[in-house]
């Protein structure tokens, strides 16, 4: 049960791992900040923060500090322990959820085998959901404390969007956890090993050229799992939350200074986690595609000599692999808010509840008719019928 | 103590003094937050028992839906001002509490008697951590398979009742 | 699981923040020089309007129910969805699939129940 | 010895003893409390309760039929939750009042 590790070396690598991830974490939000900025301003044909140290880098530092002096602000009408427990309570769920990803293979030393992630979780992706849906009691605590109907309105829109879109991502989910029959994310991961084979209906086919990723065989779920986490984020084109227009700015009206950072990093978080799973379900999280980790591990042994070398290299290799692919998910969640208008409050309930759903419901229907019946049935074709599939098989298939 | 031991009884503390706070608290929304509190205990408490599932289960359906939608309901109504959130009558009030410590107190004398009487069988304490989430399911799906079909249907018809109760007359959705 | 290991985490991220907060109290300060106007809470200027009961649409909790009972239905399935390939194994596979069917169709019904009676219509 | 022994080896009375309290705390809620969805939360509570038991004694016996219990318990709260709720919701609506006493006048 409590299985940080067996011996006092462990325990302490691994505590200090899991403080490492959450730092990392905190340190990756001014970063993304950063290249939110950068990023519209590219698109929008500006410059953006560009004054302040080299690309403005050093910007994020000057805002942290400019928002350590801003005075503490407390108006009348609120709650004021749930106006300082609202931005607190904000970092938990987002953080927590996140360390169950896994960013890289484990890093064995000497005898301790260490996990590149905040914890092992056998039943990981029910862990990362029920954690996250704990987010919608910030933004209620938020709203409510702030004793402001603004922001009580923009609480309400805003946990009626994140419930509403906690279904369809639910549901999509259930397709993937059929196609790989486990709960545990790195399980997933090391079954998108090798090369993209479909094997059913008593044939087998393997296309060497493509790796074996969750989003050949689950598209219909990749797009509606990213479309929910979108929403599920609150960022555009779903942030109704804060519509500028009718709303003011949403939940945190009344909030400035510190505590209003505090809910931008819980924001990122939960940009992140959507980010980590899309990697993870759908796109071989840390693998390489076409290179195995054994085949990483003995290049490291043949040039680095020694096998702790080889396993950290390993490791490193992966962990940069895994960001590449989250990266390249961060940057499609910032250009797609610069590029696309916000949706009305009501597209956004039918989107979710009248098309979202449907198509995740089908997606699973389809999935386990089609896991069922390659079990159990085998098709098979009149000769001229099979000569023409092989030829047009061979064309997929050649190396 | 070992670390299982002192997690227990951190856990213990956390579910209790949350539910406590939950029946004291005279503001009904610092109410369901601690009850939403009570629930993330439990879960954990779930998870020193090996019930990996039902402690994400549990964060799900209970922590983030039921407790959400009471929260969102207080909030709606902001019933922040009570008048009156206990009930009155010292007499009644204290045979309330005192029949609530004595059905207390003969659970707990009936689980230390019984546990002096009968020997629990001690399978749990040298068994290996198993992944009950599959085990648990076969035995929903194979043995228990018509009580889930009946809560299909339960919650079918909880979901028309509901939209049918908000619709009828004197209800929050009714059509004028 | 390591639950200690996130009782821990939880514990710190915790403290965290209120370390933040309590920094960002000392260096910036607290509001000194107050005023009505200050702190009011914000409304674009104008004088705040006291209101018995704020109007916020019940359409929300509506949505909350409606949400609760199709969460259970999709928790339902998720001990099938990671279970159906040992299910097919053991050869139980159609029974399951076919009680799992059942199960979906009642669900199919009810969403086609919820969207028809317009359940689901905001305006 | 015996205190030691009593702290240290968590048995299945441990969590029987932690779900009779908290259910009693539940029960202390419905009676003492005259809020209509504060009643409610106790019913939750008390629920709550009941399922540590299940999943103990589904441990300690080795037994998942109790697991599959509280899966069914827990779906049997949700739905008593939102019928519950929106009973109140209509109540209130109607009344502008959620404490019990009130419906004391309803009789008759």
């Amino acid at each position: 049960m409590t299985s940080m590790g067996t011996s006092s070396f462990e325990i302490t690598v691994n505590i200090i791992k899991t403080l490492a991830v959450f730092l990392m974490m905190v340190q990756a939000v001014p970063i993304l900040v950063w290249l939110e900025r950068r990023g519209s301003a590219f698109i929008q044909n500006r410059f953006g923060p560009n004054r302040v140290g080299p690309l403005g880098l050093v910007q994020l530092l000057a805002d942290a500090v400019k928002f350590l002096h801003k005075e503490d602000f407390v108006p009348d009408k609120a709650n004021r322990f749930l106006f300082y427990a609202a931005p607190v309570f904000a970092l938990i769920p987002a953080s927590i959820a996140y360390m169950a990803i896994p960013m890289s293979t484990p890093l064995i030393l000497g005898e301790s085998r260490f996990l590149i992630q905040g914890f092992e979780i056998n039943v990981g992706i029910v862990f990362i959901l029920g954690i996250s849906s704990l987010a919608a009691y910030t933004i209620l605590m938020a709203g409510w404390g702030s004793g402001s109907k603004f922001s009580l309105m923009g609480a309400m829109r805003a946990s009626a969007q994140i419930i509403s879109y906690e279904l369809a991502l639910g549901l999509s989910i259930v397709g993937v956890i059929m196609t790989y029959g486990t709960f545990n994310l790195t399980d997933m991961i090391t079954a998108q090993m090798g090369a993209l084979n479909f094997s059913g209906f008593g044939y087998t086919t393997t296309i060497s050229w493509l790796p074996n990723w969750g989003i050949f065989y689950q598209p219909v779920a990749a797009v509606i799992f990213f479309a929910a986490a979108f929403a599920e984020s609150n960022r555009l084109p779903f942030d109704l939350a804060e519509g500028e227009a009718e709303l003011v700015a949403g939940f945190h009206t009344e909030y400035g200074g510190f505590k209003m950072l505090m809910f931008f990093i819980g924001e990122y978080g939960h940009m992140m986690i959507a980010a980590g799973l899309m990697t993870t379900f759908f796109f071989g999280g840390y693998l390489i595609p076409y290179i195995t980790p054994d085949d990483v591990y003995q290049f490291g042994l043949n040039n680095f000599g020694s096998e702790t070398a080889a396993h950290i290299f390993n490791s490193a290799v992966h962990f940069l692999m895994y960001n590449v692919k989250f990266a390249l998910f961060l940057w499609i969640f910032i250009h797609v808010r610069w590029t696309l208008p916000r949706f009305r409050y009501d597209q956004l309930m039918d989107l979710g509840w009248k098309t979202m759903l449907p198509w995740a419901l089908g997606n699973t229907i389809v999935t386990s008719i089609v896991i069922f019946s390659a079990a159990y049935f085998s098709i098979s074709f009149p000769p001229a019928v099979e000569d023409v599939l092989k030829q047009i098989f061979k064309y997929f298939t050649r190396t | 103590m070992s670390v299982d031991a002192i997690l227990f009884w951190i856990l213990t503390l956390v579910v209790l003094v949350s539910a406590m706070s939950v029946i004291l608290m005279t503001n009904p929304i610092y109410s369901a937050l601690c009850l939403a509190m009570t629930m993330v205990g439990v879960a954990a408490i779930f998870v020193t028992l090996n019930a990996y599932f039902l402690a994400g289960v549990q964060l799900i359906v209970y922590a983030g839906a039921v407790m959400v939608l009471f929260v969102m309901v207080l909030m709606l109504f902001d019933l922040k001002h009570e008048l009156q959130s206990f009930s009155r009558g010292k007499f009644t009030g204290a045979l309330k509490i005192g029949s609530v410590g004595i059905l207390a107190g003969l659970i707990v004398g009936a689980v230390t008697i019984g546990k002096s009487l009968t020997e629990v069988k001690a399978v749990a304490e040298n068994a290996v951590v198993v992944d009950t989430t599959k085990i648990l399911s076969q035995n929903l799906f194979l043995k228990n398979i018509f009580g889930f079909e009946a809560l299909g249907v339960l919650l079918l018809v909880i979901a028309v009742g509901t939209v049918a109760l908000s619709r009828s007359k004197g209800g929050t959705h009714a059509r004028d | 699981m390591p639950l200690g290991g996130i009782i821990f985490i939880t514990v710190f991220i915790a403290v965290f923040g209120v370390i933040l907060i309590y920094l960002a109290r000392a260096i910036g300060g607290v509001a000194k020089r107050t005023s009505k106007a200050k702190m009011e809470i914000y409304e674009c200027g104008i004088e705040e309007i006291e209101k018995k009961d704020t109007k916020v649409s019940v359409k929300f909790y509506l949505t909350a129910i409606l949400f609760i009972l199709f969460d259970i239905e999709i928790i339902f399935m998720y001990p099938w969805a990671v279970n159906f390939r040992d299910f097919i194994a053991s050869g139980s596979g159609a029974f399951v699939f076919i009680s799992m069917m059942i199960f979906l169709a009642i669900f199919i019904y009810g969403l086609w129940w919820e969207i028809k009676s317009k359940a689901l219509e905001w305006d | 010895m015996l205190e030691t022994s009593f702290l240290n080896n968590i048995g299945l009375e441990h969590y029987l003893v932690l779900s009779a309290v908290l259910f009693s705390l539940g029960m202390a809620g419905v009676l003492l409390r005259r809020n209509l969805i504060v009643l409610m939360m106790s019913i939750e509570l008390m629920l709550n309760a009941i399922n540590i038991s299940f999943v103990a004694f589904s441990k300690f016996n080795n037994n998942p039929e109790g697991q599959v219990m509280v899966f069914f318990v827990m779906t049997i709260a949700a739905a008593e939750a939102a019928v519950g709720l929106a009973l109140a919701v209509s109540i209130f609506k109607r009344f502008k009042e959620v404490n019990i006493r009130f419906f004391e006048h309803l009789k008759g």
